[in-house]
């Protein structure tokens, strides 16, 4: 308690050391954390942003449709499920799925073409669907049809034209039907651009004889990052049923890995930010016990045990550490609650597979603050250890020597 | 009186501090004027108002109250520039200890003031072997400040003060960190260069062979002159 | 002037130890922002090489619309007057003609919808890297050491998983005729299968000599792309507009690759902003580092200040002064942080991380990611560090001009 | 998702081209017949100048059964011409083959559909038949080289065959094995091999019947060996043979006419 008491007047004491001291720890935090916030921020936020374009964070499948999609592994009453996922309010949306292949054609040419169905209402709220449209409307009603920009070009049609589709229906029997197309989409990704037929989930069930029943649906969460908690609130969910629950991870695997591999380039860059911080903490730190050699010499001259000297070091270092710790987590917590509101706005949007990046966004994380709370810590101490204990063993007379 | 033989006029000068609310009155009215050829001790206990009074003097600090005259100038109108070189060209400052700029050898230390003066580099440089032949320490020219004793550092800032030829040397306790008989010493060194060259020497000091040592002394009390003795 | 820079140099080097350690943050730092740059530059490098050197090219030409629909018909104009062109062209390396359809590979187990790509076996390999790509069999060698009974196919791996087969084994490739649109069937026997770890190529891409494409086409000597590599690898990236220009005419279209996969000059330009902010965080952090050195080392020796100050030197005499220190150690520190950067580059080109497999926007590492040395790792973020450090020391400087010199004096311990 | 693509031959085409008379001459026994006859036979089962018959195609596969009626026409080698009769949905549904080129007819929405060659492969009508079945034509005589074999489970009375396709043939498989009748050089089985031995389909002829005077398997059924579950089985109800059939049946404007 002593210790602590004298350790805090030293503090107050030399009060510009202390805050020279205090600062370098502060900015380092600030700085680490805000850098952590930022890059974590920028990575949910393009995950998010891709994930919620269209393929949802969480998809839920009968099991094994999404190693070996088949028109017949298909959940049923989709609609009751998704009335159990409701429940969870960490759910923002939701949106059952059918997906086929089938031939088109508008003129007498003919196309292969994937047939997706969707409910025009829910997919709009979970993926903004009507976004994605680029000429003519989105859905108004049954009969109606958005195909890819590309695949109109191949069927030398456009919005207004009849599109006739054959495909085979769950029964086996033949589907065929005739639709408007009312929209053009350009979904950002080149296969679906050349291929994507989408239809209203009414009239897809109805075509492929798949009444009360979806492939898919998609999950949007408030929050990406509850991802994976609510994943396995899910699963427990329909632990009794078919179904499968897989996070964005499982069925976006090839951006999941795009994403890695961002990630690694990120943890270069943040191991750079925390070496520079804690060299920086390192050097203040080392600075201000040197300096104060002769304040030890001093204290050991009037009968300071050496081991003294060192805790009192350490416990002045440690206080002011945690006093850095303490304020730079407000000032971290403000920036990234800041930058997660706000952002920055990049000057050009980068477009990246149909995914419009406007912003770049913080976030607020745990990491943010052990991260730098870690590298303060740590750095300090065992920086000031070092010239306590070297301090504690030279000789007054030699430290107290003016000339 | 001839007031041209007046280096320092000092009227009833008067400094406040203020730390923490408290107000410090360390030189309380001051009335001394100090003439051409003096070699004066300012004596008083620890708090006495000698270093304050010195830095009025030096134009280093403003007074509250009361005119400071230096050569007949009055500092405390001089703009920070104008004051720099007025001390430059006036006044020789000796300090108790860390006189010296550490990173320059004995020679650059006394012709720095020269070269602020803009003296020519030959000028400097016999000036600098003169006075320091003066001072016993010739060959000492290339040594830094962390290679000589105290004393001897104590020698190099006498004749850095000196060697620009200044109206007046202010030195503020120069033998503090002294022993007795280098201290001694010095006095004599700088009694006998202000015998020689007419300069005019003003020393603060508590030390009783530095006041045995002085040819005036004026001592101070609670920030007042209170004594005045002209020896010899 | 020469005196206060002697003066400051002497001054970094009074206090050995500290200023080492201050030189070493930020020669650290400055050695940190180089390797930065290095690696980034590697990682682009890579990523881009990846993208162009695997099949893509540098830049390629098509008929305008062709990629729209892969229409059998629409072949390049005026081909061979194009090819003369590009073979004149001091910026193109080399150029590989190609044969590009949709199609159907069958095998006895199982069909498969795909992109048939004919090449020309010589020329394609000095363009792109599906040779090396091999991992079973060869690159165009079976067919004609067998006597060209039948014909050789190169595909994926991972459609030769999905369709069943292995070497030698029979495949069936059905595609459009040219003009009529009629079907067109040919047996092949797979030759290689290799593996670009580009999930597009790797499951849905089959690979046969461009003659026999245009035969089973009935393309006659027509093709519908050219790829080109540059004789410098930075060429499309700078250039790009100037070849797209110079060849875009008579209904072709030429596009570098920046155009070709514009998510990958996205992804590459997010990169450079990322990088942009951490390097800009990390300056931060450095500077700081400097700030805060360079008023400790000002604050213990403010006596000293105080008697400069006291003797006669003008307020801005002493900001010169510290100004300079600044100045040099910056200097200092940059030699400490340019050979420390140095070295880490040096080893990073070396020994490169491994990321290979890990496909990024559509294309793969395909090999260790190394540093790359560019010279303004060595001139520019040098330069900033000692901009910064000379900005940064204004403030000490005002401060230690505009301190009272007698309070200075007092300071003593 | 794919379409549910499924394995292919030469089946489809035989089926629906018709079924030739043989010229089986019961003569010698013990003896192996001239091969070259033998596969003639085999070939010539299936070649006539034009057809026109009626058959049932069931359809099984794990999901579902079903059985469709067919009408078929055809003349030569080029042209074909299928009608679905049943079910009632699919009733008028229609497939032209002219040559390389193929249509779908869809009554319901009255459009006839280009079947482009990047759909080939798929199946036809759902079966595991594939719209290149109808297109492609093939002939032992022709695309394979054939010889005797003896399979370790041969049976007395059945000669058997290993026809390996020529090189440069665009045929996936590595060989075929069929099992033929010695007396009536009527086809028992084919089994269709890769080039590693795997089985890959099995097609039986069963039931023979006479049709318009000549004696033919009424039953063919193929079971693809990779898809478990999945078999389809042709029916033949009617069938005539070589008779004169009115260019027009092999029209566009035939396909879109058909009156429920």
């Amino acid at each position: 308690m002593l210790t602590v008491k004298l350790a805090l007047r030293n503090l107050m004491r030399q009060k510009r050391r202390t805050i020279y001291t205090g600062l370098s720890m502060l900015v380092g935090f600030v700085l680490a954390g805000f850098f952590i916030g930022w890059a974590d921020g920028t990575y949910n936020h393009m995950i998010d942003k891709f994930t919620r374009n269209r393929l949802g964070h969480i998809q839920v499948h009968q099991e094994g449709y999404l190693g070996k999609p088949s028109l017949y592994k298909t959940v049923g009453s989709p609609e009751e499920i998704g009335s159990r996922i409701d429940k969870y309010k960490q759910v923002e949306a939701w949106a059952p799925r059918i997906y086929s292949a089938g031939l088109v054609s508008i003129t007498e040419k003919s196309a292969g073409a994937e047939i997706i169905g969707v409910d025009p209402q829910r997919e709009n709220e979970t993926t903004s669907f009507s976004n994605k449209v680029v000429e003519g409307r989105y859905f108004a009603g049954s009969g109606e049809v958005l195909i890819g920009k590309e695949l109109a070009k191949i069927l030398n049609g456009g919005v207004g034209d009849e599109i006739a589709i054959f495909s085979q229906a769950a029964d086996g029997s033949i589907a065929e039907n005739l639709y408007t197309v009312v929209g053009l989409l350009d979904m950002g990704v080149p296969r679906l651009n050349r291929s994507g037929f989408y239809m209203s989930l009414s009239d897809a069930r109805e075509l492929l004889v798949l009444y009360n029943q979806a492939h898919e649906i998609a999950i949007t969460l408030h929050d990406l990052r509850q991802v994976n908690e609510v994943t396995q609130i899910l699963q427990a969910e329909f632990s009794n049923t078919e179904l499968s629950v897989a996070p964005w991870q499982e069925f976006a695997k090839e951006f999941y890995r795009a994403m890695q591999a961002d990630k690694n380039g990120m943890y270069i860059s943040l191991v750079v930010v925390i070496l520079v911080v804690a060299i920086t903490i390192l050097n203040t730190i080392l600075m201000s016990v040197m300096e104060r050699q002769k304040e030890y010499g001093v204290l050991k001259a009037i009968g300071t045990r050496p081991a003294s000297i060192v805790k009192m070091v350490v416990a002045e270092t440690s206080m002011l550490a945690l006093f850095s710790i303490l304020i730079g987590s407000l000032i971290t917590l403000l920036l990234n609650t800041y930058m997660a509101e706000h952002g920055l706005h990049l000057s050009s949007p980068i477009n990246w597979g149909g995914v419009q990046l406007e912003t770049m966004r913080g976030e607020v994380n745990f990491r943010s603050f052990v991260l730098p709370s870690l590298t303060v810590i740590m750095t300090s101490l065992v920086v000031c250890l070092f010239p306590a204990i070297k301090a504690a063993r030279t000789e007054p007379a030699k430290t107290m020597r003016v000339f | 009186m001839n007031t041209e033989s007046n280096v320092i006029v000092a009227e009833n000068v008067k400094k406040d501090y203020r730390s923490d609310s408290v107000v410090v009155h360390a030189v309380r009215g001051i009335d001394l004027t100090i003439r051409k050829g003096e070699f004066t001790a300012i004596v008083g206990p620890s708090g006495s108002g000698k270093t304050t009074f010195l830095n009025l003097i030096s134009g280093l600090d403003t007074p509250n109250g009361g005119t400071v005259l230096l050569n007949n100038r009055n500092t405390s109108s001089m703009s920070g520039n104008e004051l720099s070189d007025f001390r430059r060209d006036n006044i020789g400052f000796i300090f108790q200890a860390y006189n010296l700029i550490p990173v320059l050898n004995v020679e650059e230390n006394i012709e720095y003031i020269m070269m602020l003066q803009g003296v020519e580099k030959q000028v400097r440089h016999a000036r600098v072997v003169e006075i320091l032949d003066m001072m016993g320490m010739k060959g000492y020219e290339r040594r830094f400040p962390s290679q000589l004793s105290g004393g001897q550092q104590q020698r190099v800032a006498i004749a850095r003060a000196m060697a620009s030829e200044p109206a007046l040397i202010l030195a503020d306790e120069p033998t503090a960190n002294l022993d007795s008989g280098t201290s001694t010493s010095l006095l004599d060194m700088m009694r006998d260069l202000n015998r020689e060259t007419g300069m005019t020497f003003v020393f603060s000091t508590h030390d009783q062979h530095v006041v045995d040592k002085a040819r005036r002394v004026v001592i101070l009390e609670d920030g007042k002159n209170v004594r005045d003795e002209v020896k010899e | 002037m020469k005196f206060y820079l002697k003066m400051a140099w002497r001054n970094i080097f009074r206090n050995r130890k500290r200023t080492f350690l201050t030189g070493l943050i930020i020669g650290i730092g400055l050695a940190s922002i180089m390797f930065t740059d290095a690696i980034v530059v590697g990682m682009k490098e890579n990523m881009i090489n990846s993208v162009t050197s695997s099949f893509l090219g540098d830049a390629q030409i098509h008929l305008k619309g062709f990629q729209d629909s892969y229409d059998t018909d629409k072949t390049i104009k005026n081909r061979s007057q194009l090819v003369s062109r590009l073979q004149e062209d001091m910026a193109v390396e080399n150029i590989s003609e190609r044969v590009v359809s949709f199609g159907t590979i069958s095998s006895p187990s199982d069909i498969n919808s795909i992109l048939i790509y004919g090449i020309d076996p010589t020329r394609e390999r000095h363009v792109s890297k599906i040779d090396e790509a091999i991992k079973q069999g060869n690159y165009f060698q079976t067919a004609e050491s067998e006597g060209a009974q039948f014909s050789g196919v190169l595909i994926g791996s991972k459609l030769a998983e999905r369709l069943e087969v292995s070497l030698g084994d029979r495949i069936v490739l059905s595609a459009s005729h040219a003009q009529t649109g009629e079907l067109a069937q040919n047996m092949f026997r797979v030759a290689g299968i290799y593996t670009m770890q580009i999930d597009e190529m790797d499951s849905s891409s089959a690979f046969i000599p461009i003659s026999e494409a245009q035969d089973m086409l009935g393309l006659g000597s027509r093709v519908h792309e050219i790829a080109v590599s540059f004789v410098d690898v930075q060429y499309a990236s700078r250039h790009g507009d100037k070849f797209a220009d110079a060849y875009t005419s008579a209904g072709n279209k030429a596009e570098p690759w920046p155009q070709l996969v514009p998510q990958m000059k996205k992804m590459l330009d997010l990169t450079d902003f990322s990088v942009g902010i951490t390097m800009i965080i990390v300056f931060a952090v450095i500077i700081f580092g400097i700030i805060n050195t360079l008023f400790m080392s000002l604050y213990e020796r403010i006596f000293e200040f105080g008697v400069l100050r006291a003797v006669g030197t003008r307020a801005a005499s002493l900001r010169k002064l510290i100004v300079f220190e600044a100045a040099s150690l910056a200097v200092y520190s940059s030699v400490i942080g340019l050979l420390l950067g140095a070295l880490i580059i040096f080893i990073g080109s070396i020994h490169g991380m491994n990321l290979s497999g890990v496909e990024f926007a559509g294309a793969t590492f395909t090999e260790e990611i190394n540093t790359v040395f560019r010279l303004r790792q060595f001139i520019l973020h040098p330069l900033l560090i000692f901009i910064f450090t000379v900005v940064v020391s204004l403030y000490p400087a005002r401060y230690a001009g505009r301190m009272s010199i007698t309070h200075a004096l007092q300071k003593t311990l | 998702m794919k379409f549910q693509l499924n394995h292919y031959g030469l089946v489809l085409f035989i089926l629906l081209v018709g079924v030739s008379p043989l010229l089986a001459q019961s003569g010698t026994t013990d003896q192996q017949p001239e091969i070259e006859r033998v596969v003639n036979a085999i070939d010539r089962l299936y070649r006539h100048d034009s057809s026109h018959t009626l058959m049932e195609m069931e359809i099984h596969t794990p999901h579902w059964s079903r059985t469709l009626k067919l009408e078929a026409w055809s003349e030569g080698m080029d042209k074909t011409f299928i009608r679905i009769l049943q079910p009632q949905k699919e009733r008028g549904m229609g497939t032209l083959r002219i040559d390389n080129e193929m249509w779908n007819y869809l009554p319901k929405t009255n459009k006839v559909m280009k079947i482009p060659p990047s759909m080939m492969m798929s199946s036809w009508m759902g079966s595991d038949f594939k719209n290149n079945d109808l297109v492609k034509e093939f002939t032992f005589t022709e695309n394979y080289t054939f010889e005797y074999m003896r399979p370790d489970e041969a049976k007395k009375g059945l000669l058997y065959l290993k026809c390996t396709p020529k090189p440069g043939e665009p045929i996936v498989w590595g060989h075929v094995v069929v099992a033929v009748d010695s007396e009536t050089l009527i086809p028992k089985w084919e089994k269709y091999y890769d080039e590693h031995n795997d089985l890959m389909r099995i097609m039986y002829f069963k039931d023979v019947e006479t049709f318009d005077g000549r004696q033919l398997p009424s039953v063919m059924e193929l079971v693809p060996q990779t898809k478990e579950g999945h078999k389809t089985v042709l029916h033949y109800i009617e069938a005539e043979f070589d008779i004169q059939i009115d260019e027009r049946i092999f029209s566009l404007r035939n396909l879109r006419t058909f009156r429920k």
